[in-house]
């Protein structure tokens, strides 16, 4: 069991000051580095996507600043399955934000291909947490929207909008609006969007959260394909631990505000996975034990100033 | 003389009896056999003084029939240099008109009343002024008690039937209406006012440019205007009718016979431009601040060199 | 058809309030006209074709103006919206230039096209274009983020985005400033063609006024308010309803 | 394990056929109908919430008509916690806007507390899935909102906000406005809201679906503690068939579209549950069994009128 | 600082651009005025207390008109986006209505209130109300349904569902349709003044036309800028800068 969860490198990054990405850290407990591909030795030159000491603050009421992402470093490499965890609000759209390019970080540099980001491209998708589908379209022109924008054939989309809205069971209602549709219907559409753009980074923020089991479980095993099939390099950004150990090559944990990478794990259990299965459940215990440290932490912060409510001694999952 | 002659001219008029020339030319085709095939005639109607004299200064138009006011503050605007004066066209058809029963009698009952001008500075509204001012009078703005109320002539009739406004100074056919329609009594003729009975109230203007480029066909205009003047003074009956009905297509609406037979008794068609009772005028509208911080110099405004020559040429006694 | 049954309420009493306070006579019927004289005064101007004529010369008008101030209106707006520079220096005009009565742009008007239908045409122009302009800045100002952000995710750049993005998402606002800008319009039309005479509603409704006839006036008023009925309900609310039904505004069950 | 969960009632209604609820149906293979009380005899009297024959369709494009619920029939008990699962656009949410009054049923009949439904009541809370926080309030006016529309004075409005606040995690956050918080957080907000208003009946709409494992499990224990010492009425709709499990004291399995109550759990498992107990992953197997019938029926309608995309078999969870 | 010296760039830039162009005498100065011209009669006229006469006036009249305006124009809104009845009647006129001009409620001000203060504020009233009523109405049906509901949810009824949901889930329709019934206000504050002369710039303005002093009428037109400029400032801006703070419609990193 130990020798499929692979603690690979989590520096503790003390809060501003510069340490390189990739150095040893402390070992998880789960078992020796050596087993898997060693993820510190992703260098920035081969990298898909290279994050170097990312800071993000945010404007807040009364001028104040809230630090959502401290020093954040974490290179990708190319066609990797990255997914991210951590607790509520601790920056994980965030970052996703800053990948594809829609606001300007702090300070720091994020590389895609070696290239610094300056803004939105076609090569770096993002599924949206709020999911962001235009209301005045339908749901085939919704999927369609990227593929026009990049000029692609009107018989061409018309094949991969079917494809694709196929693929997440909604090609019946490719002519309904999106306010007709139920939330996890609406989350579906967004996924197909996205992949109908195909793009060579995938970032996607919780696109599983509003479907039930099963659904999600065809949905895995159809992104797991897509994935293998094309090469793609995905980000993943999940509050559930298990569907980050069922998809990822690797998971990062991040810390409660602000984000830093607190730890990271590397997934070395053959695919395909199954979310159900005792190694997922015990790889993700590892996990779960990191966060609830974390969640500890924030709950500290949380009742520093105040009396506490009654809570419930912690929860095993 | 050189110059291109212009084969369009731009005239403007207003529907209305003291634009009597105009619609009375309009209406049987006079300027144009004046002119001949060569010259299209390109009428603009107004409704008011103010767009007229935008037009003209604006070139939009090359002349216009209009009242002294407009046209001595278009002269003085532009120094003098935008437009001449070069014919009368009707003289007389102001009145002072009081309400019925607002019980004025005699001038002294005017302190503390509400009279109506048209519109603030015009010939009426100085008229007014004037008058007060020689019977001993002021506007309330000028520290005096009577209320002087510019405003639109229908608007005047409204507030004569809703018993607001004790007078008016109003052009005809405002006096005869505010009379007829609004329960008022002739208090005042303005003719009554002045030498002979005559004051400007309508004349011909063009535009300086237009008047050094095409003498010849200002002369041409001013012999028909001149020809009309006189065939509607020798045919009144026929140009009432000819004159009702243009205003009834331009407005949609003709003037009961009665009504147009008392206004026009008060107004008199003329070519004469009556540079005197202007000049007055031009006084008195400087007296009540209209014109600026000094008396314009009024000099260049008239000329009147092609109409005497016109009458000249058809044996007319000249203007001086 | 409740609906039809509704108006034709609706109208009747309208019309049955005016006839009673006219048969009144509190006022004398040339202040206060009585349906019969109005229905009269729309009988002849329609029989002697001047109603018709001045109502296809002043829609004309209104509709080319229109036309031209909503597609510069638009782009203005997008660039006062979208441009820092032109934000703070024409953003904090817009709202005080669209102030200025249409009068103010007649001598430039004037000295720009000299007396013709352009002249109307830049009058109409000016009336409703700073209108549409406001609507389409404050469309594209308060439109949701994630719009914007989901459009430039995928791809969307310059036209593109403005076209099939930031368009559609302001479009609410949009129609609603289009109306607002049609009726700008309408009353700059009605002041340019009382200023100058040249066929036209505004043309009719002057005379009525000059001629103190209150029926030709109130013909008129009906005639502008039947335009607006007809326009509005061709245009503005079918514009309303396809964005309601795209949007999901309305109860669907 | 099979003693835990019964399968009180599941009548499979036949579309257009009227059958009343609560008569013996099929058992389910996980036990005998004794154990635990019988559902079937929920009479509509004493029932908080009772639903009878709801049908419900929406217009769609092209003016034809998606029958969304079906002849719905559900008796809630006072004080019962009611979970709600089935396939991703079943009808669920459309389920709890009908009982908050929100929109009218086709046809049947909602009684709560023997009266008809005829709009929203401030005895019955929905948080919505789409959350339907007012952005132009800040999190704790919004929190407020439902006391401060029910007159509740300024003082204790204050006093529960900070409560709720803590509960969830935000107090920090009351100034904040919603678009400042991550998506897990405004969730959070709109329980809060919710919780604060104390209704009788609480419907939830997925509350915990953008929450990280750790935070869901202890908003789930003071969930359970909240409505066990205050004796409401929650019928609580989930994707996540444990979760179900871990609170509800019944599970009502909804059909694929058109949404039917295809079955009924009773979940006789000892309070506090632990969402990561093989005695909930037991009984979940059951449901999931169910559900995934379902989900094949929806690939069935999906892929009945064309070519279906490769598909990965099914996965285990 | 930097905006600052954007704003002084760009005026500075206009007020050259209309420099050159009345220096090179294109057109006489009776048509086109100098800035120096304009200056001088605008210090005249500060000078001689005339201007901040008609600024008082003009700012009183068109100030409690227009807040009449909105409030009855909000509550008859809501009437009309709440009430089918009123939907379908008043709803399909409230556009052409508002294409109106002002002039055509002259007469009707005069017979109702004869020449006061109150007839001009009727015919500002008539020319803002329905703009107002016309956003309001706006914004209450192009709000998404997820906030009524949810407020009904919540317990809210009646006013309370207004006040508290309705009225701020459509401010920014609301305020967007508050900048054009602030435009229309003018207007037709002006149009009414120069009927009436009582006064006011509407009076200036005439005065300036009536003697075809255009320094008068372009200093007045500065004047209606400027004065629209300072309440859009203080006004209309501020309520837009709180809202995009609080709906989070401008970047916050
Ligand atoms: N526009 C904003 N203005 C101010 N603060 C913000 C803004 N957006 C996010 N934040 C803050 O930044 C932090 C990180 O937010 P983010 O949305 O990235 O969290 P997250 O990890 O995605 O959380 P979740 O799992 O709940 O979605 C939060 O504390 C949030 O309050
Ligand atoms: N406003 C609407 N107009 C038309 N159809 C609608 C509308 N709202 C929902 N539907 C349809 O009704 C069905 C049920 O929707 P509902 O939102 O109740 O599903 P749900 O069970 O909540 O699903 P999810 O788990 O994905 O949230 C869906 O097929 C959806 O397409
Ligand atoms: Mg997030
Ligand atoms: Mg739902």
């Amino acid at each position: 069991m130990s020798s499929n969860i692979q603690n690979a490198a989590a520096p503790i990054v003390i809060p501003g000051h510069r340490s390189p990405a990739r150095v040893a850290g402390p070992r998880s407990k789960f078992g020796p580095a050596s087993i898997g591909h060693t993820l510190g030795h992703v260098s920035p030159e081969i990298a898909k996507v290279g994050l170097s000491e990312i800071c993000l603050s945010y404007r807040t009421h009364g001028g104040e600043r809230l630090l959502a992402l401290d020093h954040i470093n974490l290179q990708v490499r190319p066609g990797e399955f990255l997914c991210v965890v951590g607790p509520s609000g601790c920056g994980k759209s965030t970052l996703l934000h800053l990948i594809a390019g829609l606001h300007p970080q702090t300070s720091g540099q994020i590389l895609v291909d070696g290239r610094p980001v300056e803004g939105p491209g076609p090569d770096r998708i993002l599924i949206f947490q709020e999911l962001g589908l235009f209301p005045w379209l339908t749901v085939g022109e919704n999927v369609e929207f990227g593929m026009k924008m990049k000029g692609v054939s009107k018989a061409e989309r018309e094949e991969k909008t079917r494809y694709y809205l196929r693929l997440v069971h909604l090609w019946q209602f490719k002519k309904s609006y999106t306010h007709q549709l139920s939330g996890g219907m609406r989350q579906r559409v967004a996924l197909a969007r996205a992949l109908a753009t195909e793009p060579d980074v995938l970032l996607m923020d919780e696109p599983f959260a509003a479907l039930d089991a099963q659904t999600r479980d065809l949905l895995h095993d159809e992104l797991e394909r897509i994935w293998a099939e094309t090469g793609r390099t995905i980000i993943f950004v999940t509050h559930n631990v298990r569907e980050a150990i069922r998809l990822g090559d690797r998971v990062v944990l991040l810390t409660f505000r602000p984000g830093r990478v607190k730890r990271e794990f590397s997934i070395d259990l053959p695919r395909p996975r199954v979310l159900e299965d005792v190694h997922v459940a015990h790889a993700a215990r590892a996990i779960l034990d990191e966060l609830r440290e974390e969640i500890n932490r924030s709950l500290e912060v949380e009742y520093s100033v105040g009396v506490k409510p009654h809570l419930a001694p912690g929860a095993e999952q | 003389w050189g110059q291109r002659t212009a084969n369009t001219i731009r005239v403007g008029a207003f529907p209305n009896i003291t634009h009597s020339q105009a619609m009375v030319g309009k209406a049987n085709g006079f300027f144009e056999r004046a002119l001949g095939p060569g010259v299209k005639i390109d009428w603009k109607t107004f409704n008011a003084g103010p767009a007229a004299m935008e037009a003209l200064l604006a070139g939009a138009i090359d002349m216009t029939y209009i009242g002294p006011n407009p046209a001595i503050q278009g002269y003085v605007r532009s120094n003098g240099e935008a437009l001449r004066i070069i014919a009368g066209a009707t003289s007389g058809g102001a009145s002072l008109v009081v309400r019925s029963d607002s019980g004025i009698q005699k001038p002294e009952d005017f302190h503390g009343r509400k009279v109506a001008s048209p519109q603030q500075g015009n010939t009426q509204d100085v008229a007014l002024r004037a008058w007060l001012r020689a019977h001993g009078m002021k506007s309330l703005d000028k520290g005096g008690d009577v209320q002087v109320i510019p405003m639109a002539n229908p608007d005047q009739l409204t507030l004569f039937l809703k018993k607001e406004l004790d007078a008016a100074w109003a052009p005809e056919p405002w006096a005869t209406r505010l009379i007829r329609e609004g329960n008022g009594r002739l208090f005042l003729d303005e003719r009554d006012l002045w030498p002979q009975g005559q004051f400007i109230t309508c004349h011909l203007i063009v535009s300086t440019k237009f008047l050094d480029d095409n003498p010849e066909l200002v002369k041409k205009w001013l012999r028909a205007h001149v020809e009309l003047t006189e065939w509607i003074n020798g045919h009144l009956p026929e140009a009432k009718k000819i004159l009702n009905q243009q205003v009834q297509a331009e407005t949609g609406k003709a003037l009961p016979a009665s009504e147009l037979d008392e206004a026009l008794g008060r107004l008199e068609v003329t070519y004469d431009p009556l540079r005197s009772s202007l000049i007055t005028a031009a006084k008195s509208s400087f007296d009540a601040g209209f014109l600026g911080r000094q008396m314009p110099d009024l000099s260049g405004l008239y000329d009147l060199t092609l109409l005497n020559k016109v009458l000249a040429e058809t044996k007319r006694k000249g203007i001086q | 058809m409740k609906r039809a049954a509704r108006l034709v309420i609706f109208y009747t009493c309208l019309f049955g309030l005016w006839a009673l306070l006219a048969q009144l006579k509190i006022w004398p019927p040339y202040l206060f006209p009585t349906p019969w004289g109005v229905a009269q005064e729309l009988y002849y101007g329609f029989s002697d074709h001047s109603y018709w004529i001045a109502i296809a010369v002043s829609m004309r008008r209104v509709l080319i103006g229109y036309a031209i101030s909503v597609v510069a209106g638009m782009i203005l707006g997008l660039g006062v919206a979208s441009n820092k520079f032109l934000e703070e220096t024409m953003g904090g005009l817009l709202v005080s230039l669209q102030s200025l009565p249409s009068i103010c742009w007649w001598p430039l008007a004037l000295l720009w096209f000299g007396l013709n239908q352009k002249a109307i045409l830049f009058v109409v122009i000016m009336g409703s274009l700073l209108s549409v302009t406001l609507a389409m800045e404050d469309g594209r100002k308060q439109m949701p983020k994630i719009y914007g952000m989901a459009g430039r995710n995928l791809g969307a750049r310059g036209f593109q985005l403005f076209w099939h993005v930031l368009l559609p998402a302001s479009l609410p606002f949009i129609v609603s400033g289009l109306k607002q800008g049609w009726a700008f319009a309408w009353r700059s039309l009605i002041t340019a063609e009382m200023l100058y005479v040249s066929l036209g509603l505004g043309q009719v409704l002057m005379m009525g006024r000059e001629t103190s006839n209150m029926n030709a006036v109130i013909a008129v008023m009906i005639l502008i308010i039947g335009l607006g009925y007809i326009v509005d309900g061709l245009i503005f609310k079918s514009m309303e309803k396809r964005l309601q039904h795209k949007w999901g505004l309305t109860a669907a069950t």
